[in-house]
């Protein structure tokens, strides 16, 4: 039992981390230029097969850079022509521009590289067990997950507090012409946090894919929980965003290892029901088996009883 | 009929997803089709004396409406044969779709070939007259797993894991009463159900299935929750054979590649290297000429092709009613030479039907050009793959 | 005047169209369209009217449908003995009862809130979808047969062509009830409160209750497209109540024009349009159709509608005339620059040796097809270019009220 | 410092200026009144770069049509807007530290100053702007524009809705900041204070510039006052 | 007899206390101004009275009922309309919409949806009558929120007066009109508010001496003085703390 617990604990982590990672940039974009960046994880598999590409031909480690500064530049571009024309046209217009933009995104992956899964691989030199507990084996690659993840959350905090760019975008996303006004280039701030934005998730891109799994369908598995992430945990603050990611991961973790569900609560409780009966569905439910919406759940829960969000200081 | 109408071609209607995430098998189903199609007839003068046979894909993008959908415009365009495979759901929503169609629409009626859905309710109490099954249901091929498994001594321990539906539970459900009876002192340590298509990191199940101390897996998963799960399961180190359905082709192979090396065990009736019969390898050869980036996933696709021509041929038109009347109970010859039967009880096909190891060793034709293909290791003949028929089936009026 | 006239040109319309287009096919795209269009207004009641922009819409339209199936299966049965033609209602007030009680929480706020919480409750619905299966029937869904009901006016409603006018029937009827909505104090406010719900409390109403009623209503008649859904298909399953469905309503309305009433009706049937007849020329549809998304959003924010509304103002000045050539002019290198693409990238998309595109062969092997294909593009690129100044001038022209053209510098 | 010359804008279709020209001088607090409606806030966008003009402005002889607002900023216009546009969801210090063109550099003006000025703005320092009261937004509003050291500053209705007392305070401060070198363009309705700082005044009338003048020689030009600016 | 009564009201937000010990009343009928510096808490005495900010402690009255802490809504519906300083109108309806809207609940309409607007003559003709009386009647068609400034202020005040609520607060209804205007709206309210109860809050000192039968000035969330104009003009504590010597000045002009 005590194996499965530590285990869970290291996966709920490394699956929470990751999840940040994505996070990280939503936070970025959603909270800075208010936009519901629905093709976030499109980016985030844009990441992954560049990063396949590249390895093939470099290998690796330069993949991990080259990779999401490209996912970056093409964020940018993006910006540039795309977004900034919706701008202009609100909130919606934004979003279901993002909205098509994870379509096309999707479609031209596709286009590109094909419908079949990708054998894009971690790099030998992390390819070993880290350590081995109770017959199973860590990988030293998800130590660098984990290791990638709290240098970004390190580095965004920085710069978030420690700079004005916070605020210059907060402020120019309600009023861009008086952020103007007052000397600041706000389309060109707008452009890099897009970039940079995607360029993270690029990166989780680069470093999940392995893991994951490259194949066309990965944005989707991502894509509406990332958001439920950058909402629990308030909209625009990144501590938000990590202690959500961290309570998603671990929750789903610790669910699934669980093996409890409705017939013992039942047993417990003492009732019993009979095999037809037109709630059997439910009562035959176990804490496994719903563990992947549980997030969905929480988020409800959490909208109903505190709108701006465990960490949130401002409601939209 | 006419002169004019002799030479029209006999047009087929391939509806299965050909967009959309679940393309990948539609579309090598569907050129495997028309290359058989190619192959085997419209290059050797056609049939019904000279008319070509055409495959036309329709797109259902994996759904039930649009399925029914692109049977409508089928119907509109006048064709009356239909095939699909992909997916339990999509198909038992046609076969419903047909068999209503057919009799609300005597005048426009349309048989159903279905290639590769496996659900057994499909020719069990949903069986249908117009409906012929050419894949071997999960029920069959899950026997033969378990009997290759009780030959395994040093099995003992089992896990079942798969995806949160019917065909998922199915497998389970089944798993464990055959293994009850085949092999009882093996113990079923693990009968997980897992959301799918939702799973982004399989770990915390390989956690699991490592603190049950298991020595096999038996998993219905395919697509990406079978890669994601073989691959949790090499990372953790765990080295116990999976036995599975769909674990190769389309990426699938590849991307397991070393890691499901002699750990990944596949049943099929698909027979894989080393291959002896001719006919098959230069079938193969001549696929793997015209497509290179495919590969030849369902040969059944010409077996089935075999006996709708057959009954062509027989009934000398393309009459969905006297077609599907010809068929039952047809028997052919596939192209490595063992017999196919097509009963006519409840139009289920039985076959021999293989256990094969995923492995680069002896691999003459790999999967995904990767080097790892399928060894086969364990052979049932068709005899020992009958099962009882449990359809009622409805047999309409001419 | 013009309003009864519309209407009547309306109903015409959809008695006359199945006698046009008469195959068994066409008929079916009808009958989806007149399910798509009742859909999408609903879901226009709640974003273009009320401001509530909703992930989740789905849930009302497939919940409305399977309780719709779940009534044929009733009939089939004899548990229940009414006519078919009242399925849609069944439906209709099932989703009213799913928006009652989801309303009651999630229109509390609008905005991002709202959005999420929708986003939320569609994901755990069509995932609960899968894990109930007595009343969603699992992945395989839930089918029921509509010809066991007693005939209507002698209907037993096999044939789809039946089918269709009763659904014309209630598409009328329901989007005339829609429409009246709209003229109603509780649709009025609902545009009050989408546009300022704080001020809105400020003269007598609770924001909370004016969403809540578009909510219901919303849901009422997205459950109406449930059921005609049901009536069509005779089959629901997880696809009609998940995201993608509920994306494509969203994308519906506003690719047809949130701000104009009739815009989700022009959305749905493009979009169904595009859906049924573009999927058959090419598997590269879903590309084209998400580039097709992107640059309407970028270039036409209002919407198809928004762009035919556009030229409402050279039509009054009696100006329209002046645009007719230079569209024709742009027109030229504009087709020829997305077919030339169009046939490029079917060409690095294709398996097949040689194929045809619009009656062109291609040969994908051969340098030819590429380079003449290539050039052909670029010049068209760059006539376009050409062509587009004149084309906004024009613009100006056919707008301005002076009658001095080209007084702006 | 700042030479307007033939400047004409549109709306959409209506021409709002029609020929609008006028200079500011380093130092100088010049006046640009008119009735409600005439284009005057319109002049001052144009300035700005919000609203895209033709003719010509120039600004220590470099000519800023067709620049962009960040562009103009940095040469080192300042501008209060007559909605005054504070940022809500910021507190005032952050509001203020926006208005710094960068995060270094001196300036003529620290916050210190600022919130001496106006201890109100010092008590509430850590409030979200949105919650001020309306004349503090004013102030926090002029002091901002101020942070970012701008040698010229359009004020538009500095003084619309601030208590009596502080209209006189702001009336001071104007001419402390024009004593500090920094030309003001004033856009006013209250014609008492205007007339009591201003070193010029231009009168506006339909898009055009109708009267320039002295303070002096406006009071007494009764004929103008009362077909530009009073009813 | 009272219409409005405040009781030891007291507001803060965070630890800032805003409104201290605040008790007053509102005759009905009468013009009463609240004036006072930058930030006294004016507005928030308005919101507080409203509903848009729950109370820290007190009790507010309105014709003898209590509503503090009821939601705005509640509290429009007895009859007690507002205005507020800071635009804020219906941006996207048109100026007609934005008046009937306002018409709407007290005409008796409710949450109706079996009503159809276009049907609903006298509401139509009363909006109509309103629009010609701020002045919007040739804009009548333009959304809202294209209006120049000075005519939002204008269609802000309409908004508030056109239920024909028993009691009206008008939070600087003039601010940002020209004198021209200003005189205009100042007669409009004259006009509608005649028999009702009128609270407003102005820095325009000669229309609030103007107007007003009573004067109440707030200093600091205090209230320093309450009286008639004439005794106001003349307190010393008011001229320091508010005033200044521009009084003279504007009563000279
Ligand atoms: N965004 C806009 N779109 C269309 N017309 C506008 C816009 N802004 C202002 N106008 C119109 O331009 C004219 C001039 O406006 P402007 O704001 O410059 O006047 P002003 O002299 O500053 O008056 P005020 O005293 O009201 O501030 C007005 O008639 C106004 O209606
Ligand atoms: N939500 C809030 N949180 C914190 N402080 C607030 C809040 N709302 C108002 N205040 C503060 O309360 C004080 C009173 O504000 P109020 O708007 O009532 O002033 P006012 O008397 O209307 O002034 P003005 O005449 O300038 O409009 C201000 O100092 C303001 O900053
Ligand atoms: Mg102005
Ligand atoms: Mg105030």
């Amino acid at each position: 039992m005590i194996e499965v617990l530590i285990f869970a604990t290291l996966n709920g982590l490394v699956t929470g981390l990751l999840l940040f990672m994505l996070a990280s940039g939503l936070t970025l974009i959603f909270s800075m230029m208010g936009v519901l960046n629905f093709a976030h994880a499109s980016f985030y598999m844009l990441g992954a097969y560049f990063a396949y590409s590249i390895s093939l031909y470099l290998g690796f480690w330069p993949a991990l850079i080259v990779a999401p500064v490209l996912v970056g530049l093409l964020g940018a571009l993006i910006e540039r022509y795309g977004l900034r024309r919706v701008h202009k046209s609100g909130h919606v217009a934004e979003l279901i521009f993002t909205f098509g933009l994870a379509f096309l995104i999707e479609e031209a992956v596709q286009f590109f590289w094909g419908r079949a899964t990708k054998d894009y691989r971690s790099p030998d030199l992390l390819d070993f067990p880290l350590f081995t507990l109770f017959g199973q084996n860590f990988p030293a690659y998800k130590a660098f997950m984990i290791f990638i993840s709290i240098a970004i959350f390190i580095g965004l905090y920085f710069v978030l507090t420690r700079t004005r760019i916070g605020i210059i975008i907060q402020a120019a996303i309600t009023h861009p012409h008086t952020v103007a006004n007052l000397g600041h280039n706000v389309p060109l701030i707008f452009m890099a946090v897009f970039g940079v934005g995607t360029g993270l998730a690029g990166l989780a891109g680069v470093i999940a894919g392995p893991v994951l799994t490259t194949f066309p369908g990965m944005a989707m598995v991502l894509g509406s929980i990332v958001f439920v992430i950058v909402v629990i945990g308030g909209l625009g603050s990144l501590a938000g965003a990590l202690v959500a990611s961290l309570l998603i991961g671990l929750l789903q973790s610790y669910a699934i290892a669980s093996d409890v569900g409705m017939p013992d609560l039942l047993a417990w409780l003492g009732i019993s029901f009979e095999r037809d009966h037109p709630l059997n569905d439910i009562w035959r439910l176990t804490l496994p088996q719903v563990a992947p919406i549980l997030p969905y759940l929480l988020l409800v829960l959490v909208l109903i009883f505190r709108p701006s969000g465990l960490f949130g200081k401002r409601e939209s | 009929p006419s002169l004019a109408r002799a030479q029209d071609p006999i047009r087929i209607a391939f509806i299965d997803p050909q967009s959309g995430t679940f393309a990948a098998t539609g579309e090598t189903g569907y050129l495997q089709l028309k290359f058989a199609a190619d192959y085997f007839f419209n290059e050797k003068g056609g049939v019904l004396g000279g008319r070509q046979i055409e495959v036309i894909a329709l797109d259902n993008k994996n759904s039930a409406a649009d399925s029914q959908q692109q049977l409508r415009r089928a119907i509109s365009e006048g064709i009356q044969i239909v095939y699909s495979g992909n997916g339990s759901a999509v198909a038992s929503a046609l076969s419903t779709a047909i068999e209503r169609h057919n009799r609300r629409n005597p005048e426009q009626r349309v048989i159903f070939m279905n290639y590769a859905a496996v659900d057994p309710i499909l020719t069990g109490a949903d069986c249908s007259f117009w409906h012929f099954r050419f894949d071997s249901h999960s029920d069959t091929k899950m026997d033969v797993m378990t009997s290759h498994i009780a030959t395994k001594a040093d099995i003992s321990k089992v896990y079942i894991i798969g995806q949160d539906y019917s065909f998922g539970k199915a497998v389970g459900d089944a798993a464990i009463s055959m293994l009850a009876a085949k092999r009882p002192d093996i113990e079923v340590v693990g009968n997980e159900l897992h959301p799918i298509g939702q799973v982004k990191d399989f770990t915390p199940y390989v956690t699991k299935i490592v603190a049950s101390g298991a020595d096999a897996i038996i998993t219905g998963n395919w697509g990406g929750d079978m890669v994601a799960l073989g691959r949790a399961i090499a990372d953790a180190g765990l080295d116990v054979p999976i036995y599975t359905f769909y674990a190769a082709y389309d990426g699938i192979t590849a991307t397991l590649g070393e890691a499901g090396k002699n750990r990944i065990r596949l049943v099929h009736n698909d027979f894989a290297n080393p291959v002896t019969s001719e006919e098959r390898i230069a079938f193969t050869r001549a696929f793997k000429a015209k497509y290179p980036h495919k590969d030849l996933t369902q040969p059944r696709l010409a077996t089935s092709l075999q006996m709708l021509v057959n009954a062509m041929e027989e009934t000398g038109g393309t009459d969905p009613f006297q077609l599907a009347l010809a068929m039952e109970d047809m028997r052919v010859t596939n192209m490595i030479g063992d017999e196919v039967w097509m009963r006519g009880e409840d139009h289920q096909s039985f076959q021999p039907l293989f256990v094969s190891v995923h492995t680069d060793e002896n691999v003459v034709f790999d999967a995904d050009n990767s080097g790892f293909g399928l060894v086969t290791e364990f052979r049932v003949p068709t005899q020992d793959t009958i099962t009882e028929s449990s359809c009622k089936m409805n047999r309409p009026q001419q | 005047m013009l309003k009864y006239v519309s209407w009547a040109l309306f109903a015409v319309a959809l008695i006359v169209l199945p006698q046009i287009f008469t195959s068994i096919l066409s008929v079916s795209i009808l009958n989806q369209m007149c399910i798509a269009i009742v859909f999408a207004l609903s879901y226009n009641m709640l974003l273009g009217q009320g401001g509530m922009l909703s992930f989740g819409h789905a849930v009302y339209f497939g919940l409305g449908g399977f309780m719709a199936v779940h009534a044929l299966l009733a009939i089939e049965n004899e548990q229940m003995m009414f006519s078919v033609t009242l399925i849609p209602l069944v439906g209709g007030l099932f989703g009213l009862c799913a928006a009652l009680f989801i309303g009651s929480f999630s229109t509390h706020k609008a905005g991002t809130v709202f959005a999420m919480i929708s986003l939320g409750v569609g994901e755990l619905i069509a995932a609960s979808s899968l894990i109930l299966v007595s009343f969603f029937g699992g992945e395989a869904g839930v089918s029921g047969d509509r010809t066991y009901g007693p005939p209507f006016l002698g209907f037993d409603f096999a044939q789809n062509i039946e089918v269709y006018y009763l659904a014309a029937a209630w598409l009328f009827l329901a989007t005339v009830c829609m429409y009246l909505f709209t003229q109603t104090p509780a649709g009025r406010m609902a545009n009050a409160v989408r546009d300022n719900p704080e001020r809105a409390e400020f003269i007598g109403y609770s924001a909370r209750r004016v969403r809540f009623i578009s909510f219901i209503f919303s849901g009422f008649f997205a459950g109406i497209a449930g059921g005609l859904f049901a009536l069509n298909y005779e089959i629901l399953t997880e696809q009609n109540l998940n995201a993608v469905t509920s994306g494509n309503v969203l994308l519906m309305a506003y690719i047809g024009g949130l701000g104009f009433f009739i815009g989700p009706i022009v959305g749905a049937i493009v979009l169904t349009l595009i859906n049924s007849v573009l999927s058959n020329y090419t598997d590269l549809w879903l590309l084209y159709l998400g580039l097709m998304f992107v640059l309407t959003v970028m270039f036409l924010p209002r919407g198809l509608t928004g762009f035919l509304m556009m030229h409402r103002t050279p039509w009054h000045l009696g100006k329209l005339h002046l645009l007719a050539k230079p569209y024709a002019v742009t027109a030229v290198p504009g087709s020829i620059f997305v077919f030339s693409m169009v046939c490029i990238v079917e060409m690095s998309h294709s398996n097949e040796p040689t194929f045809n595109v619009f009656g062109f062969a291609l040969d994908p092997s051969s340098f030819l097809s590429w380079g003449a294909l290539i050039i052909i593009a670029c010049l068209a690129f760059i006539a376009l270019r050409r062509t587009l100044p004149s084309l906004r001038d024009a613009w100006d022209t056919a707008n301005a009220i002076d009658t001095k053209p080209g007084v702006r510098p | 410092m700042l030479e307007v010359a033939d400047l004409h804008a549109w709306y959409g279709k209506s021409h709002i200026l029609q020929g609008v020209h006028f200079n500011v001088a380093q130092g100088e607090i010049v006046s640009l009144l008119g009735r409600n409606g005439v284009g005057r806030s319109t002049t001052v966008k144009t300035i700005m770069g919000e609203v895209e003009p033709s003719g010509s402005i120039l600004f220590k002889d470099q000519q800023i049509v067709g620049k962009k607002s960040y562009e103009i900023a940095k040469l080192g216009i300042g501008c209060v807007p007559e909605n005054r546009d504070i940022f809500p969801s910021l507190t005032v210090r952050q509001n203020l530290l926006l208005g710094m063109k960068s995060s270094k550099g001196s300036s003529r003006w620290s916050i210190d100053e600022m919130f001496r000025m106006f201890p109100n703005l010092g008590e509430r320092a850590d409030v979200p702007g949105g919650v001020l009261s309306g004349g503090e937004q004013q102030m926090l509003c002029m002091c901002r524009t101020l942070m970012g050291d701008p040698e010229l500053i359009m004020i538009d209705e500095p003084t619309e809705g601030l208590a009596p007392k502080v209209v006189e305070q702001v009336g001071e401060l104007l001419q402390e900041i024009a004593a500090r070198g920094v030309a003001i363009l004033l856009v006013e309705q209250k014609l008492t204070i205007a007339l009591k700082i201003s070193h010029r005044v231009y009168v506006m009338g339909h898009g055009k510039i109708v009267y320039e003048g002295s303070p002096q020689e406006l009071r007494e030009a009764t004929e103008v006052r009362r077909e530009w600016l009073e009813v | 007899m009272s219409i409005l009564q405040l009781q030891g009201l007291h507001k803060q937000f965070g630890n800032t206390p805003i409104i201290r010990d605040v008790s007053l009343k509102i005759a009905a009928g009468e013009k009463h101004a609240i004036i006072g510096p930058n930030g006294a808490g004016k507005s928030t005495l308005f919101h507080l009275i409203t509903g848009r900010h729950t109370v820290s402690s007190g009790s507010i009255l309105f014709k003898g009922q209590p509503i503090h802490n009821r939601p705005p809504y509640e509290i429009a519906r007895l009859g007690l309309a507002r205005s507020f300083q800071v635009t804020n109108i219906f941006p996207l309806l048109s100026v007609f919409e934005n008046i009937r809207c306002a018409l709407l609940w007290s005409q008796g309409y409710k949450y109706s949806f079996w009503h159809l607007l276009g049907k609903a003559k006298a509401l139509n003709t009363r909006t109509e009558e309103l629009l010609v009386e701020i002045g919007l009647q040739e804009r009548r068609n333009l959304p809202a929120g294209e209006l120049a400034y000075a005519e939002q202020r204008a269609l802000e005040l309409g908004i508030a007066i056109a239920s024909g609520a028993e009691m009206i607060l008008l939070d600087e209804p003039v601010a940002g009109m020209s004198h021209s205007e200003a005189k205009n709206a100042v007669e409009l309210i004259n006009r509608v508010t005649a028999g009702k109860t009128l609270v407003m809050v102005e820095h325009d000192m000669n229309i609030v001496f103007d107007m007003a039968d009573k004067i109440t000035v707030l200093v600091y969330g205090e209230i320093i003085a309450s009286d008639v104009p004439s005794k106001i003009r003349g307190n010393a504590k008011v001229q320091e703390a508010y005033l200044g010597e521009v009084v003279e000045e504007h009563s000279h002009a």
